[in-house]
């Protein structure tokens, strides 16, 4: 039992953790929250197999870019009146 | 009762795969792989003569494709027309957004912020160490992790802070479609370059030099430059495009 | 040179303790900010330093690592604040408002 | 245990895809299935004690353990591509929203 091993096991938790709580939250952009800190522990995981390149890409368009396009669809939603 | 289906339909996929992963029936176990084995062994000894010599940083010359980052050996080079289709894609889709919410009269979201004095000033010198960044990464690709698609993504990203930041910033559409179709183009020509003078598409036509320096690995950097600059310019649009509406 | 170098990282780390402690314990959403902002900032920059002076190699790189942080971090701490005024209801012994007029006072929607 | 995880997140986003009935719900379900799958296919390239496929002076001969690097390249592409649909997809929701005054797909018909 290393440290590694560890590390993988928190990740692993909290992946399975995060995904139900997007899937099951109640308002959306909670959901969009929880999904970007998803792609965020993704980013440890390819880093523990040795990816960088994945890592590097992942960290920047999946929690990064993907984040804002959902927000901004929610923000142009919502000004159009109804509650979502 | 709907949803009493789909849980016992996803159980009964996920037991099948998990006891084929617990049997290695499919898949050697995790960490067990043979990479000697697999084609990948090929990629990494990039030797032109074959005769299996030790590839070294620093020294190796005379190599069949010269990066010193394998991934952008494969992305680039060996599977370079898969990344010809992808980019293609990446294309289409950006056109899709671009048909569903532009209209004829556009104006920008109001996001009702009022940037203030130091998130204006700040914002731009954010602005310019994102866009070096991403102008590096894409540059740097054959040498360090990253290349082409998540500097790209930095360049639109920068973007993006200048159109949180500023009020009255507004994206030159034009110019950035002008940019996508010029790099994209370039892409197709030095393949069809390479088809014309080596004899198949998007062959590796200069000098690959000595692996681990900056002028290296040929048509390599140049490539992915031209995809940096095509993906970054068509997220910008993407990003532009939804932060527009319908208006006067 | 080593020791120096562990001595600065043990610092950062201990500044970064008291930015997540603050965010654990204040009471509302603008001391959370600046507990979480001031401490981190500090707490990263010894951190970078004390990495810099174990590799002197990486010192430009450290350097530039700064730079965007000290940048980045104030700017994104007060558009979070902007965003919390707009959203959160203000605390009760606030002393001075300056945004007032430029939101007009009544409440905005939460966006 | 990562791959199980990766097979886990896999089976919450098939179940999130059948199950919901937003569709800004189905649309982050098919993320959470898209990470599952990358995550499965670069650990499927995984070698125990193997280093990153790239060329360093401290990493400077062929000679060395290299983790398998095709995985990683095709998943490279496939995140981008995950880009590209989920802007198509959002874009198609921004257009349904306008139209139909909702995001549910249940009341869209008894307008």
């Amino acid at each position: 039992m290393t440290l590694i091993n560890i590390v993988e096991i928190v990740v692993s938790v909290l992946l399975i953790a995060l995904a139900f709580l997007a899937i099951n939250s109640k308002t959306l952009i909670k959901s969009v929250m929880f999904l970007s800190s998803l792609s965020m522990l993704a980013v440890i995981g390819f880093v523990i197999m040795r990816a960088p390149d994945v890592a590097v890409t992942e960290a920047v368009i999946g929690s990064g870019l993907v984040t804002s396009l959902f927000v901004f669809t929610l923000l142009a939603v919502r000004k159009a009146g109804k509650k979502i | 009762m709907k949803n009493f289906l789909a849980l016992l339909l996803t159980l009964f996929l996920g037991y099948m795969i998990m006891s084929w992963l617990a049997t290695n029936e499919f898949f050697p176990a995790m960490g067990d792989v043979d990479v000697t084995t697999r084609v990948s062994q090929k990629y990494i000894e990039r030797d032109v003569n074959g005769n299996s010599e030790e590839v070294v940083f620093g020294e190796a010359t005379n190599l069949e494709s010269g990066p010193a980052n394998t991934v952008t050996a494969i992305v680039a080079d060996y599977r370079s027309f898969d990344t010809l289709g992808e980019v293609t894609v990446l294309f289409v889709s950006s056109l899709g957004v671009a048909l569903l919410l532009g209209g004829t009269k556009q104006r920008r979201l109001e996001l009702n912020f009022h940037p203030n004095f130091m998130l204006r000033v700040g914002s731009r010198a954010l602005f310019g160490i994102i866009l070096m960044t991403g102008i590096y990464i894409s540059i740097h690709g054959h040498l360090t992790p990253g290349g082409g698609f998540p500097g790209g993504t930095m360049i639109a990203s920068s973007m993006l802070l200048l159109y949180l930041a500023d009020d009255e910033f507004r994206a030159k559409v034009k110019g950035f479609k002008i940019l996508e179709s010029t790099t994209g183009s370039a892409y197709v020509i030095i393949g069809l370059l390479g088809l014309l003078l080596g004899g198949y598409f998007l062959e590796n036509l200069l000098v690959n030099g000595v692996l681990g320096d900056l002028f290296s690995a040929g048509m390599i950097p140049i490539i992915y430059i031209l995809i940096g600059l095509k993906v970054g310019s068509e997220i910008s649009g993407v990003i532009d495009n939804f932060l527009t509406e319908e208006g006067v | 040179m080593e020791i120096v170098s562990y001595v600065f990282m043990i610092i950062g780390g201990l500044f970064y303790l008291l930015g997540g402690l603050g965010v654990l314990r204040m009471p509302d959403t603008f001391d959370r900010i600046q507990s979480g902002t001031k401490a981190t900032t500090l707490g990263a920059f010894t951190l970078l330093i004390g990495i810099g002076i174990a590799n002197p190699d990486w010192l430009l790189k450290v350097f530039l690592i700064i730079v965007f942080i000290a940048l980045a971090n104030p700017i994104g701490s007060s558009a979070l604040a902007k965003a919390a005024y707009k959203s959160c209801e203000l605390p009760k012994n606030l002393v001075q408002d300056d945004l007032k007029e430029l939101f007009g006072g009544e409440d905005n929607d939460s966006n | 245990m990562l791959q199980y995880a990766a097979i886990v997140l896999i089976m919450l986003g098939l179940y999130g895809l059948l199950t919901q009935r937003n569709i800004i719900k189905i649309i982050i379900s098919l993320n959470i299935l898209e990470i599952g799958v990358n995550l499965f296919i670069v650990s499927v390239g995984f070698v125990t004690d193997g280093i990153a496929p790239i060329f360093t002076s401290v990493n400077n001969s062929s000679n060395l353990l290299f983790v398998d690097p095709l995985p990683q390249a095709l998943v490279l592409t496939a995140i981008v591509i995950g880009v590209g649909t989920t802007a198509l997809g959002l874009a198609l929701a921004k257009n349904i929203y306008q139209k139909y005054g909702t995001f549910d797909i249940n009341e869209m018909g008894e307008e």
